[in-house]
């Protein structure tokens, strides 16, 4: 056990599993670096240095850099996986999805089901998420609400370096098409992450906290979020249960509904654009599911419906932040009761 | 590859089930017992034949929405297929997937493809596991005019090239992409796009079974070798509409009639071999009915077949969830 | 006035405005067809027909036969666009959306608000969606809730003949990137249609009936049978309104909050996969600012989180029926009130 | 078309703007100030200048993530740009874009991409417009590499092709895409893909301004007299890092070094134009000193300007909703 930042981990968990398992093989744009070219070899290791040190083990067979062309590599990885191979294939930014994302959702996700049972298709595609960078609208999206809304496809979304490590093999080890999504913000920070190797479930949610009033359910990166203010919250007496769903497809729908049993009230915190995302899916679990144990509306913070903006000024307000989320628990705990609620 | 007896009457037979199958199911769509779109391969017999006779289970093939001739050809199981296509529980994919799904993967057979242009890139992950795993397979994407001009074809095509993959691109060009011209849609020629991405090409006439086995034999040969790839560029044609109910009003007159009197791949390979006393045409003949016995059974039995029960509605979404 | 069908509706929609502004131009695969075959020009008018006879009033530079190549004639669309025609281009199937979707969604769609305001993209994606051609997996999903999900665009998903033709004219004229959904299974459909061109605003919901017991929200063809429901049940003494946003995005929120303020109770069909989809975000939005009205909890009626399947007899089972609208109506009415809801 | 003086004035004007401007950046970026990812089109400046002299304002260009070089041979007005980068309200784009989607439509410059392979498809629909409304106007994208081999460039070609679009696509071959090398991943030669798509291609020396703007000039020229469109591969270099903060350890020793000593399109263009007695030196030096300053304003003007206000997060997302 040592301190890891989330970088690390993921190197880690790619390392031991690339180790024990002859089929896992790495493609992405970069994910080694400088193919072909006259300097350094693992040049890069990912734009970000994430995969950096994997080539001098593995080998530019097992760890292999691409061309631009996502549809022929994302595919490949599907082909690949469906004929014997347990590909983790790099997007680099979710926000490039747009570009090869027939060979995730129609093929990849829809063989098992279209073949009748017959295929098994056991890959993961990395990808950078999320705002913070100043990377603007076209590297900065989440997205994750478009791939949970695809039936075939697992989608794992850590919220720090020991749930990365944890999720990240159990995905490589999954037969079924993980979409595994890594907060950009987050790869420089640390905490303890064992040095074996260990799995995750998926569809088990992690308390990171737990209290008596208002349950805050945060995706990703906005577990931390969740956290701080709950932080906040508990010195002003206000006692919350903050839940991680880790992966939210599938979902674990028990502990979020069983906490909202027992505190009657529910905020959720998403970085995905309003319309159709995360905190709309589980909020929507709870009003059906759980209706009874309501106490006060479903708070959902989230960022407004436009594109992330470049400016800093302007992204620090797109962005969920803690304050934002007191808010809404605030709000919550004033509420009346069931009546005159519409504010 | 030389072709011996055996060889002979295997190619004559699949392209024959294949023809079959296809006329048939021409006939009973027309009923309005069969659900969903239908793409019907006949006319295209030769290529599937000529390609798929060099492959083993080991090698994978990626087919199209046109994809009863590939899988017959790659050795999927006739009443399976056709059982399928009537969407009945003993369907290959068990009712869920249809004509324009059906895949066998113990046969190497990624599956047809609603996608167009979604068959190549997997076909590069296929050649990809043959290499990496070491198989001596080979991989063939099978893909239409029309798919040519798809972004994930051509992404393929290098990707294949540049990682030097056992993989083979077949261009079964019909002229058409449902009713567009592939003369008005595909600038330049297949084989200019091949040498663009560093592939040789082979022209070849889709309606000559030899000419067709022979280009692919080269081809894989060359990919099993560790070559890389290359594409073949088959000439040919289809005989029914785009999909069953196409009036083909897009047609010349006579267009389909002249293909069928005058190239047809059946009519050739017969004159071709029995007048090289390679085979007698009785054994052909036999062929015939056997076959048309074969496909007759099959559609009896599809059609009495029972469907998914209503618990398969839900099973198959992923290995665990 | 007279009985049109929704193809009907549509091609007329498209001559009116192509009659009335030389900038609409059409293009898509075999939108015409035939395009340099040997037979007969227009030889297809779009794979179902709907844009027949329009090339032979608006000659092949206006109604351009694309080749199979989506990325290029949607971006095309979007370029033309953003420098002075107003293109209307068909996708023919949702479901090829994932070959182009970046020029959809990361171009068309942030233009505007990266360039700072400075950009106009007035274009239309027209496109084929839904269940029950059986036309499997590939060809029959709903996906509008990805297209919703996405700052920047509009989605429309007209209900009937009527419909279609008011919205399409709206959309035609308006300066955004509309995404057009047509339901297949409404091509035959006929009712009354005015001849005359006429609009239908975006975010205005149509309330095709009133009631006092329950709100039942329809997305596209489901407001068919939610209304079918809404009659068995009105003759079961169960009076519902029954609301059609029209617009998924913009959304008449206003509509159907003041539903549910008098109603207290709402059921929500929508055909598309259940995660993350216009169920999730309607519920969402009325467990937020309409709680305290709620006397129930919130029911959506979706298909399972599986792909379309192709046996007709699973395919029925998939797609929402009125049968299954009418009894989660039934059991939002018999709900005993707040306690113990969870069922 | 002829450089008469106002133009090789202009032309080194604008590639001086251009190079002061990267390179300031690097100097700038290095302090931390300057917020996301910026990549510098330094080493380039003939490419888009020799491409932009032939265009008016009712021209399209469609520009990568290394666009500042192409706005800025498009006419964008440069302190509205550096205003951008530094996130300004003041900004081309009132400070939302950044330096990845500086646009200027009234200038014809349709934006720089995040998106590799973005461009291409935009300009088929910018040619298109021209064509139908018979504007006069031709379309240019520009593209690295790296996005010759995605999908969506590739099928540009083809459909800009058959619809015989004015377009030109400069593919910009500095030899890298991020850190992998062209000679890796690209497959065959831009040439023959031009070729495969049934386009004329052009192979230029990128380091020199004659030579780009000579082959432009008969591209463009081909494309407004709508014989459709065409290819120019602009072989060059990029002479920083993929983006800010990029070592380049996968650049051969002295690679840079190299290139900026002896092929510098800067040093090359002075070089021609005073030993063919076309332009004195003492005028570029005074170009080099007004660019300077000119610079210099912009980044102190941006380092000091206002940031957007909290109510433009929420408009410019549609025009009306
Ligand atoms: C991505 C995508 N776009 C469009 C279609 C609709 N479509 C199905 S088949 C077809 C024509 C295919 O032509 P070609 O590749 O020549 O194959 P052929 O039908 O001639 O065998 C089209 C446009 C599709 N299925 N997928
Ligand atoms: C679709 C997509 N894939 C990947 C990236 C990440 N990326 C940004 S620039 C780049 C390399 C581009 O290379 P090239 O086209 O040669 O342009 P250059 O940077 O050399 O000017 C990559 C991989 C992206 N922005 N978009
Ligand atoms: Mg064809
Ligand atoms: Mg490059």
């Amino acid at each position: 056990m040592s301190k890891k930042s989330f970088r690390q981990a993921i190197n880690e968990a790619l390392r031991q599993e690339m180790r024990r398992d002859p089929r896992v093989v790495l493609m992405g744009e970069d994910v080694a670096g400088g193919a072909g070219a006259a300097g350094e070899d693992d040049a890069w290791g990912g734009v970000l240095g994430v995969t950096k040190g994997l080539v001098g083990e593995f080998g530019r067979e097992r760890v292999l850099d691409t061309p631009l062309s996502e549809s022929a590599y994302i595919g490949a990885a599907a082909g690949a996986a469906a004929t014997g191979l347990r590909p983790v294939a790099e997007l680099m930014f979710v926000d490039f999805m747009g570009v090869c994302f027939d060979q995730i959702f129609n093929q990849a996700a829809k063989f098992r089901y279209m073949f009748g049972g017959h295929a098994v298709t056991p890959m993961v595609i990395r990808m950078m998420y999320g705002a913070g960078f100043r990377a603007a609208s076209q590297h900065s999206q989440c997205l994750y609400p478009i791939f949970t809304h695809i039936p075939g496809l697992k989608v794992v979304i850590p919220s720090s370096a020991y749930e990365a490590k944890g999720l990240l093999i159990q995905a490589i080890r999954d037969d079924d098409p993980v979409i595994f999504m890594e907060n950009k913000v987050l790869y420089d920070q640390e905490e303890e992450v064992p040095d074996e190797s260990y799995t995750i479930p998926f569809g088990e949610a992690n308390l990171t906290r737990e209290g008596s009033d208002v349950t805050i359910v945060g995706i990703g990166r906005m577990v931390q979020i969740a956290n701080a203010a709950a932080d906040t919250l508990a010195r002003q007496g206000i006692s919350c249960t903050v839940i991680d769903p880790r992966t939210t497809s599938p979902l674990d729908t028990g502990s979020i509904l069983d906490s909202v049993e027992e505190t009657g009230r529910l905020v959720i915190v998403d970085e995905a654009s309003p319309r159709c995302n995360m905190a709309t899916d589980i909020s929507a679990l709870v009003a059906q599911e759980a209706f009874g144990a309501l106490r006060a509306p479903i708070r959902m913070v989230c960022p407004p419906h436009v594109p992330v903006p470049f400016a800093p000024n302007l992204e620090d307000l797109y962005v969920p932040d803690a304050a934002r989320v007191e808010a809404a628990v605030r709000a919550v705990m004033q509420h009346a009761g069931k009546q005159g609620a519409r504010a | 590859m030389q072709l011996n007896r055996e060889d002979l009457l295997r190619a004559y037979r699949t392209m024959r089930i294949i023809r079959d199958f296809e006329e048939r199911l021409h006939v009973e769509f027309a009923t309005g017992e069969i659900p969903g779109f239908v793409h019907l391969y006949a006319g295209e017999e030769a290529s599937a034949v000529g390609v798929c006779m060099h492959l083993g289970d080991k090698d994978h093939i990626a087919s199209t929405h046109r994809g009863h001739g590939h899988c017959i050809a790659k050795g999927c199981d006739v009443s399976g297929m056709m059982n399928e296509i009537y969407g009945r529980k003993a369907g290959l994919c068990g009712g869920k997937g249809g004509s324009m799904h059906i895949a066998d993967i113990s046969k190497g057979m990624l599956g047809a493809n609603g996608i167009v242009g979604g068959g190549p890139p997997l076909i590069c992950g296929a050649a990809l596991t043959a290499k990496v795993l070491k198989t001596g397979g080979v991989a063939i994407a099978f893909l239409g005019d029309g798919a040519s001009n798809q972004g994930t074809t051509l992404e393929s095509y290098n990707l294949a090239s540049i990682w030097k993959l056992p993989a083979v691109f077949v261009v079964e060009d019909n002229g058409y992409a449902e009713s567009t011209a592939a003369s008005y849609a595909v600038a330049g020629t297949q084989s200019d796009r091949a040498k663009g991405f560093g592939m040789p090409a082979q022209v070849v006439d889709g309606f000559d079974f030899f000419a067709v086995h022979e280009a692919a034999g080269a081809a894989i040969e060359r990919a099993r070798a560790g070559e890389g790839p290359s594409l073949i560029h088959v000439q040919l044609s289809r005989y029914y509409g785009h999909f069953e109910g196409d009036g083909m009003t897009y047609r010349g007159a006579g267009e389909v009639d002249r293909l069928r009197n005058d190239r047809d791949c059946l009519k050739r390979f017969r004159s071709k071999v029995t007048e090289a006393a390679l085979l007698d045409a009785s054994e052909l003949d036999s062929i015939d009915h056997a076959v048309a016995e074969q496909i007759d059974t099959s559609v009896r039995n599809a059609k009495s077949a029972p469907p998914p029960t209503e618990a398969d509605l839900l099973t198959d979404v992923y290995v665990a969830y």
